[in-house]
């Protein structure tokens, strides 16, 4: 592993070398302490925002002293602003309080504004921090601490349907980019004290807030320390989306299989939240995050929860069979049609061969041919803008479907197994798992058309070790399946119903381990003596 | 280490089907050696060949690895 | 979370570890054809019989906990010797791997991949079982209860598939021992006591592993038996489906019972996908004895044992050509030399020495243990 | 991670090098549905094979060409003639979806043990097609005789004879395995289906064949050929044909059972079980054939009144004393003209007293031809169909 270290080694003194320039580029970083002077700290804060059109900074009395109150009208609410600072202010009888000391000031506080989020702070970096966050930094001549006061309101999208996951019955609410309404749709589902939610500050640009929420009572601890630590470890400059941290604190990254659930589901959110995981919410980004995950989790849909139980479980099967056909179903059909032709039945057998005559290509070519085409137009469905995403269906039906076959590139039977390959790639409720399935195929295609069968059950054999070799925060992927867990098993490939399921999965080695122990079948009211029935 | 564990380990199992086939076949030992030593034509031999390579070159770098590794170790010390 | 430095496997990791090493190659090449149409009682017969030797290796790794079979020898015999006999041991390993390696090439040749050299066959299948215990232990526990229920499941649907199909004539059984017990028991010694029934002593590297040692030897004797009932199940199956003399003269006597198989013009030809049902127990098989040896090379050679594998799957690989030149060496040898030269001395012998020399040392580690 | 890299990317490689030592696209190909052996002008043998023409099966392909090719070569061996066929066809042959066999008449008397090896041993053969005498024919003309439901000729004659099976009885389930297994059993001798064609064979080998109404040739089947170990010895009529297989796997027949003078009842056999009983009565074997079966009224032409259990009884009396008597004429018949035990008869035997079987095994056809056969039929007539009384009953 030489040549990594060293490669990892040059990284490290490159970032030495960077550290004096960085530090001048995010300002006032090593800022000293709020000075006594109110002069000073003005041009201070002058001087980090300058060339900034937002900033706004204006002399105020606070008391009977000066003061100066500054804040970033992009990042705040102005209304509010006036409303909640600028008129208690501006209140004449204000005027003549002495704020002597921080108790004063704290008194003051207090009184005229009352209600709004505050901080005090110590270092002039801090309150341009929070300036930087939407609130308005009020400092006051002679005094030690500086005090932000909460008037930020930034426009965000909405609250939407999700454009993931979407549910035919069952809530209809998606995460937004905005953390506090997340947090909001969250604690609406779960109104209990020991939903805690902790924050911390990653990226060492951008300064992105990451929350983690979790119920005290449930989650393991072990593993909540484990998640905090690897979220604390993250040394990036820059966090734009949950997927960034989601690299961060995957146990592996050499691995095609997503370690981390995401969701843009508040209830699926808040319902892992009462197994015993961890959700982490990225500001900026709609999707939270859910650790630890097991590969089953990618197969659950909030759904199977809100229909019937044989629906649900049978559902859930046919995701798990969509998933082995995502998967294989290409490469069977190379290792069928090029090596095992004793597998197929007679009349099968004749309508194939009838069907490939004439067509040019080996039958891995034409799978690969079609496959690629597919995932490019699978690409151009998606990055297309929206208005002319229709012309890619039709585009595409055209292309794929009818004028390959009838200009004898391809056979018939061949778009068939495309086509149901590409449906089951959709049915996986999370799409950052459907792409393992859609990458692992390429590798299963070309080990089918060396060996047949045999090279399918090595990829197969392969892929199985490397899913049992993984871990997510600790718990093995594979959880209830392998390592067996039998108690576990009643939310696998079946969903059991609700009074069958009373505990919590096992594997999360939860601190309360029942989740509904009194929840009993459903059954009529017991009829009187004599009844007769 | 792993290199001489590897040449051990291929000249006595080879030696112990040498000896088994010397049985069988009831042929003296330098005879059986060449017989079983030399395959098949074609292909197979490259293949065999080249596997076995790659071993003893793998088992060369673990052995430099592993050495590289300890004195390092001693260096820290 | 830190990772768990001592490899551990759970009881039902264990229990099917052994059910899959012993159906393994046994399930292929088709033991106790030279009973004929007695063949399963044979099977249970040595099942049953063998109880004791593998009681007996359970007895010894319980002795001294925590060591495995040759940590044990070590103890007992001392450095130079136990040395020697290590060396053995892993050479004896290795050769089984190979054999039984070199069984599953020539089914995937012979049956499926005409035209492929079954060196390819070897070396990919080895560069797989160098992946899988360069993972570890654990994870070849693991995988092992993903794959086990597909392996019970097909030797069980078989019999099921092949009543359906009309193709089970329960009467090619009869008649049950015709001429007494004694060809019965010429079947059981040497042959079926010493495969696939004695191998188990490459568990004795295994087994000091288990998380509840407690109880590894009671699974253990419990795999014993349950796999020693479905490879009975198994041979009645084909016996009644082939009659015994076809049974004897097929290659791959399951293979040929499921090619029977014949469903509805379409479950047809089903014996290709038995095949793979099969290479998970050659996998394990192999894994294990591959993994015994390189616990040995890793305690003379002191090297940790990842260190060995890559280099010694490709000796695997590469004995697993020359072991034989064609089939019908590899065949004989395996009736006629094996079980007297090299399965009699590893699997009983050499236990059997070190039986008095670890009642001498673990007493005095218990008087030891006492003293503290 | 470095060892698993090193792994897959040489696991890569050696797939990338190595090229694809078994990859035979369909279209490469050609699929053998059937195989004629005969006994050559030239040679020992003259084998035939039909090759699938797959695209005429095709709806859409179809243009009315010929859906099955066939092509001859003479030789000694017939693994060499199959894989030499490429003289006058272009496609590697492939054999795994072969569903018949065809040998001549000549050949099989002269014994097919030699070639029957080779389908056994050489895996390219599944298990499962049916073996086939021609009789009075030559074995090549099977093979080209078309048909318009199922064009392809030995796909028809496959689906021809196991249907005649599961429906009448009237063809052996006789599969190569099988009738391995009689030939290597020292109590059974093996049997294998008949067939001829009926009309001119020329006429058959042209699709035009296909458009007429009622086909100028057609292949049916005549009954069972004896073998005694390999070589043919004899044949038995169709009628015979179903009373060997109901002592064997019967599973439905018809039978028609007189029920008085110039009429008859049709009863539909169904639920069949055979067992034989062995034993040695001093120096002659002895042997109890046992028939349990159930038996539907399908027709009747008596009057007898339906609705009576007294007519039950009477009916099942007549199926029961008309069907043993069958059984033992065909059994007698095989025992006196041929001498050979294609019941196995021998092999009950074998489970039943072993030692006694052992003494005898060698020269069993011996044995065989001077044993005591006592059969017994049960049936019991369950229900007439889905009217009670006949209309033939109310006319009294």
């Amino acid at each position: 592993m030489g040549w990594m270290k060293k490669i990892i080694l040059s990284q490290k003194s490159y970032n030495q070398d960077k550290s004096l320039k960085h530090e001048q580029l995010s300002l006032g970083r090593e800022a000293p302490p709020l000075s006594k002077d109110l002069q000073e700290n003005q041009s201070n804060i002058e001087k980090a925002f300058e060339n900034a059109t937002d900033f706004q900074m204006e002399n105020i009395h606070v008391g009977n002293r000066e003061g100066i109150i500054c804040y970033l009208n992009s990042m705040t609410d102005s209304s509010l602003l006036a409303d909640k600072i600028m008129v208690p202010l501006s209140n004449s009888s204000q005027q003549d309080r002495s704020i002597a000391d921080l108790e004063e000031f704290e008194a003051y506080r207090k009184e005229f504004f009352s209600g709004v989020g505050y901080h005090f702070h110590d270092t002039l970096h801090e309150l341009i921090d929070d300036v930087l966050a939407g609130y308005a930094g009020v400092i006051v001549d002679g005094q030690p601490k500086g005090l932000s006061l909460h008037v930020g309101n930034i426009e965000y999208r909405p609250i939407e349907e999700p454009s993931t996951q979407t549910v035919i019955r069952g809530p209809k609410e998606g995460f937004t980019e905005s953390m506090d309404t997340n947090i909001s749709l969250i604690r609406r589902r779960i109104q209990n004290t020991s939903l805690k939610f902790e924050s911390m500050t990653v990226g060492k640009d951008t300064r992105t807030s990451v929350t983690i929420a979790y119920i005290d009572e449930v989650m393991n601890k072990g593993i909540l320390a484990e998640v905090k630590k690897r979220i604390k470890k993250i040394r990036t400059h820059a966090i734009f989306d949950s997927g960034n941290v989601e690299e961060y604190i995957s146990d592996k990254s050499m691995t095609v299989f997503p370690l981390i659930y995401n969701t843009e589901r508040p209830d699926s959110a808040a319902a892992n939240l009462l197994e015993g995981k961890a959700v982490i919410i990225v500001n900026g980004s709609p999707f939270v995050l859910i650790a630890p995950t097991v590969f089953s989790d990618f197969f659950e849909a909030t759904e199977d929860y809100y229909q019937s139980f044989f629906i649900g479980s049978f559902i859930r099967l046919i995701r798990y069979a969509s998933f082995l056909i995502a998967l294989t179903l290409p490469s069977f059909y190379v290792a069928l049609t090029a090596f095992h032709h004793a597998l197929i039945p007679t009349d099968l057998l004749f309508s194939l061969q009838a069907q490939r005559e004439g067509v040019p290509f080996p039958a891995v070519i034409e799978l690969l041919i079609m496959e690629i085409t597919f995932e490019i137009l699978r690409e151009a469905g998606i990055r297309m803008p929206r208005a002319i995403g229709q012309t890619i269906s039709i585009v595409g039906a055209l292309v794929i479907g009818q004028a390959a076959v009838e200009a004898g590139l391809v056979s018939n039977a061949l778009v068939i197994v495309i086509a149901l390959t590409a449906l089951a790639t959709f049915v996986s409720p999370i799409a950052s798992f459907t792409a393992a399935a859609r990458l692992l195929r390429f590798i299963f295609i070309f080990m089918a058309a060396v060996f047949g069968l045999y090279g399918i059950l090595l990829c197969l054999f392969f892929m199985v070790a490397h899913l049992v070799s993984l871990r997510s925060f600790g718990v093995p992927y594979l959880a209830p399946i392998a390592p067996f867990i039998a108690e576990d098993q009643e939310d696998v490939f079946l969903r059991f119903p609700f009074f069958a399921n009373k505990r919590r999965p096992h594997y999360l080695k939860t601190e309360a381990p029942l989740k509904n122990p009194e929840s009993k079948s459903p059954s009529p009211p017991a009829s009187k003596k004599g009844d007769g029935s | 280490m792993v290199t001489i564990a590897f040449l051990f380990i291929l000249v006595s199992s080879t030696l112990l089907s040498i000896l088994l086939d010397m049985h069988l076949y009831d042929l003296s030992f330098f005879q059986t050696l060449h017989f079983s030593l030399t395959l098949d034509a074609g292909t197979r031999k490259t293949i065999v060949f080249t596997a076995l390579i790659t071993g003893l070159l793998a088992s060369f770098i673990l052995d430099y690895r592993m050495s590289k590794e300890e004195s390092e170790k001693k260096e820290a010390r | 979370m830190q990772k768990e430095l001592v490899e551990k496997i759970s009881l039902t990791q264990l229990f099917i570890l052994v059910s899959a090493f012993l159906f393994g190659s046994a399930i292929v090449v088709g033991i106790g054809g030279e009973a004929e149409q007695d063949s399963w009682i044979a099977i249970i017969v040595a099942c049953l019989l063998s109880i004791i030797p593998v009681w007996f290796y359970i007895f010894l790794v319980s002795r001294i906990p925590e060591k495995n079979l040759f940590e044990i020898m070590e103890i007992a015999f001392g450095k130079m010797i136990s040395k020697v006999l290590i060396l053995l041991y892993i050479l004896y390993f290795f050769y089984i791997s190979a054999r039984v390696l070199r069984d599953f090439g020539e089914l995937i040749v012979g049956d499926m991949l005409v035209n492929t050299p079954i060196e390819v066959i070897s070396i990919t299948f080895m560069l797989f079982v160098a992946y899988i215990l360069y993972l570890g232990l654990e994870v070849l526990g693991r995988f092992s209860e993903i794959y086990a229920p597909y392996l019970m499941g097909s030797i069980l649907a078989v019999g099921i598939l092949l009543l359906f199909s009309r193709e089970l004539h329960v009467k090619n059984v009869l008649p049950i021992l015709p001429e007494g017990i004694g060809p019965v028991m010429n079947t059981v010694f040497p042959k079926l006591i010493t495969f696939p029934f004695g191998e188990l002593v490459a568990f004795m590297m295994i087994l000091p592993y288990a998380s509840k040692v407690r109880y590894a030897g009671k699974t253990t004797i419990l795999a014993l038996m349950v796999s020693g009932l479905i490879l009975a199940y198994s041979s009645f199956v084909q016996i009644a489906t082939l009659g015994p003399e076809a049974k004897l003269r097929s290659k791959f006597p399951l293979l040929t019972a499921t090619g029977e198989i014949s469903l509805w013009n379409f479950i047809e030809r089903v014996d290709l996908i038995i095949i793979f049902v099969v290479m998970f127990g050659i996998l394990v098989k192999i894994s294990i004895f591959f993994y015994g040896g390189l616990k040995g090379l890793e305690l003379v050679f002191n090297r940790p044992y990842r260190a060995f594998i890559y280099p010694m799957a490709m000796i695997i690989a590469f004995m697993s050509i020359i072991i034989s030149k064609n089939f019908a060496e590899h065949i004989s040898e395996g009736i006629s030399m094996v079980p007297w030269i090299i399965h009699i001395p590893f699997q009983y012998g050499i236990p059997l020495l070190l039986f008095p020399f670890v009642l001498w040392k673990s007493k005095g580690l218990r008087s030891e243990g006492k003293k503290r | 991670m470095k060892t698993m890299k090193l792994l897959l990317t040489s696991l890569l490689l050696l797939g990338l090098l190595s090229g694809c030592w078994d990859t035979k696209e369909l279209n490469e190909v050609a699929f053998v549905t059937g195989v004629a052996i005969e006994q050559g002008e030239d040679a020992k043998y003259k084998v035939t094979v039909g090759v699938a023409n797959a695209s005429q099966l095709n709806v859409q392909k179809s243009e009315g060409n010929t859906p099955s090719v066939t092509f001859s070569l003479e030789g000694n061996s017939i693994s060499e003639l199959l894989d030499k066929m490429n003289v006058g066809l272009t496609r590697e042959l492939r054999f795994s979806h072969t569903r018949t066999l065809v040998i001549g008449e000549e050949v099989a008397r002269e014994g097919i043990a030699g070639f029957l090896d080779y389908l056994e041993r050489s895996g390219q053969f599944r298990n499962n097609f049916t073996m086939l005498v021609a009789k009075n024919i030559s074995a090549a003309d099977i093979l080209k005789t078309t048909f318009p439901i199922q064009k392809i000729p030995s796909l028809k004659i496959h689906n021809q004879s196991s249907t005649l099976f599961k429906e009448w009885g009237g063809a052996p389930d006789m599969k190569l395995s099988d009738f391995i297994a009689a030939l290597s059993s020292k109590g059974r001798h093996p049997v294998a289906e008949a067939l001829t064609i009926v009309g001119s064979p020329e006429q058959g080998g042209s699709v035009d064949n296909n458009k007429k109404l009622d086909p100028e040739s057609l292949i049916t089947l005549v009954g069972l050929a004896v073998f005694k170990e390999d070589k043919l010895i004899g044949y038995l009529n169709l009628e015979e044909t179903r009373n060997y297989v109901w002592t064997q796997d019967l599973i439905q027949t018809t039978l028609t059972v007189p029920c008085g003078e110039e009429k008859y009842i049709d009863v539909r056999i169904v639920n069949s079980k055979s067992s034989i009983h062995a034993n040695y009565n001093r120096e002659t074997p002895n042997f109890q054939v046992e028939i349990i079966a159930e038996a539907l009224l399908n027709g009747t032409q008596c009057r007898d009144d339906l609705e009576k259990v007294d007519t039950y009884k009477k009916f099942e009396k007549d199926i029961e004393v008309m069907s043993e008597s069958m059984i033992l004429n065909t059994v007698t018949k095989v025992q006196e003209e041929y001498e050979v035990d294609i019941f196995g008869f021998g092999e009950a035997m074998r489970r039943q007293h072993y030692q006694r079987f052992q003494a005898v095994k060698d020269h069993w056809d011996e044995e065989f031809s001077k044993a005591d056969i006592d059969i017994t039929v049960n049936i019991f007539l369950r229900r007439a169909g889905t009217s009670n009384k006949s209309f033939l009953t109310e006319d009294e």
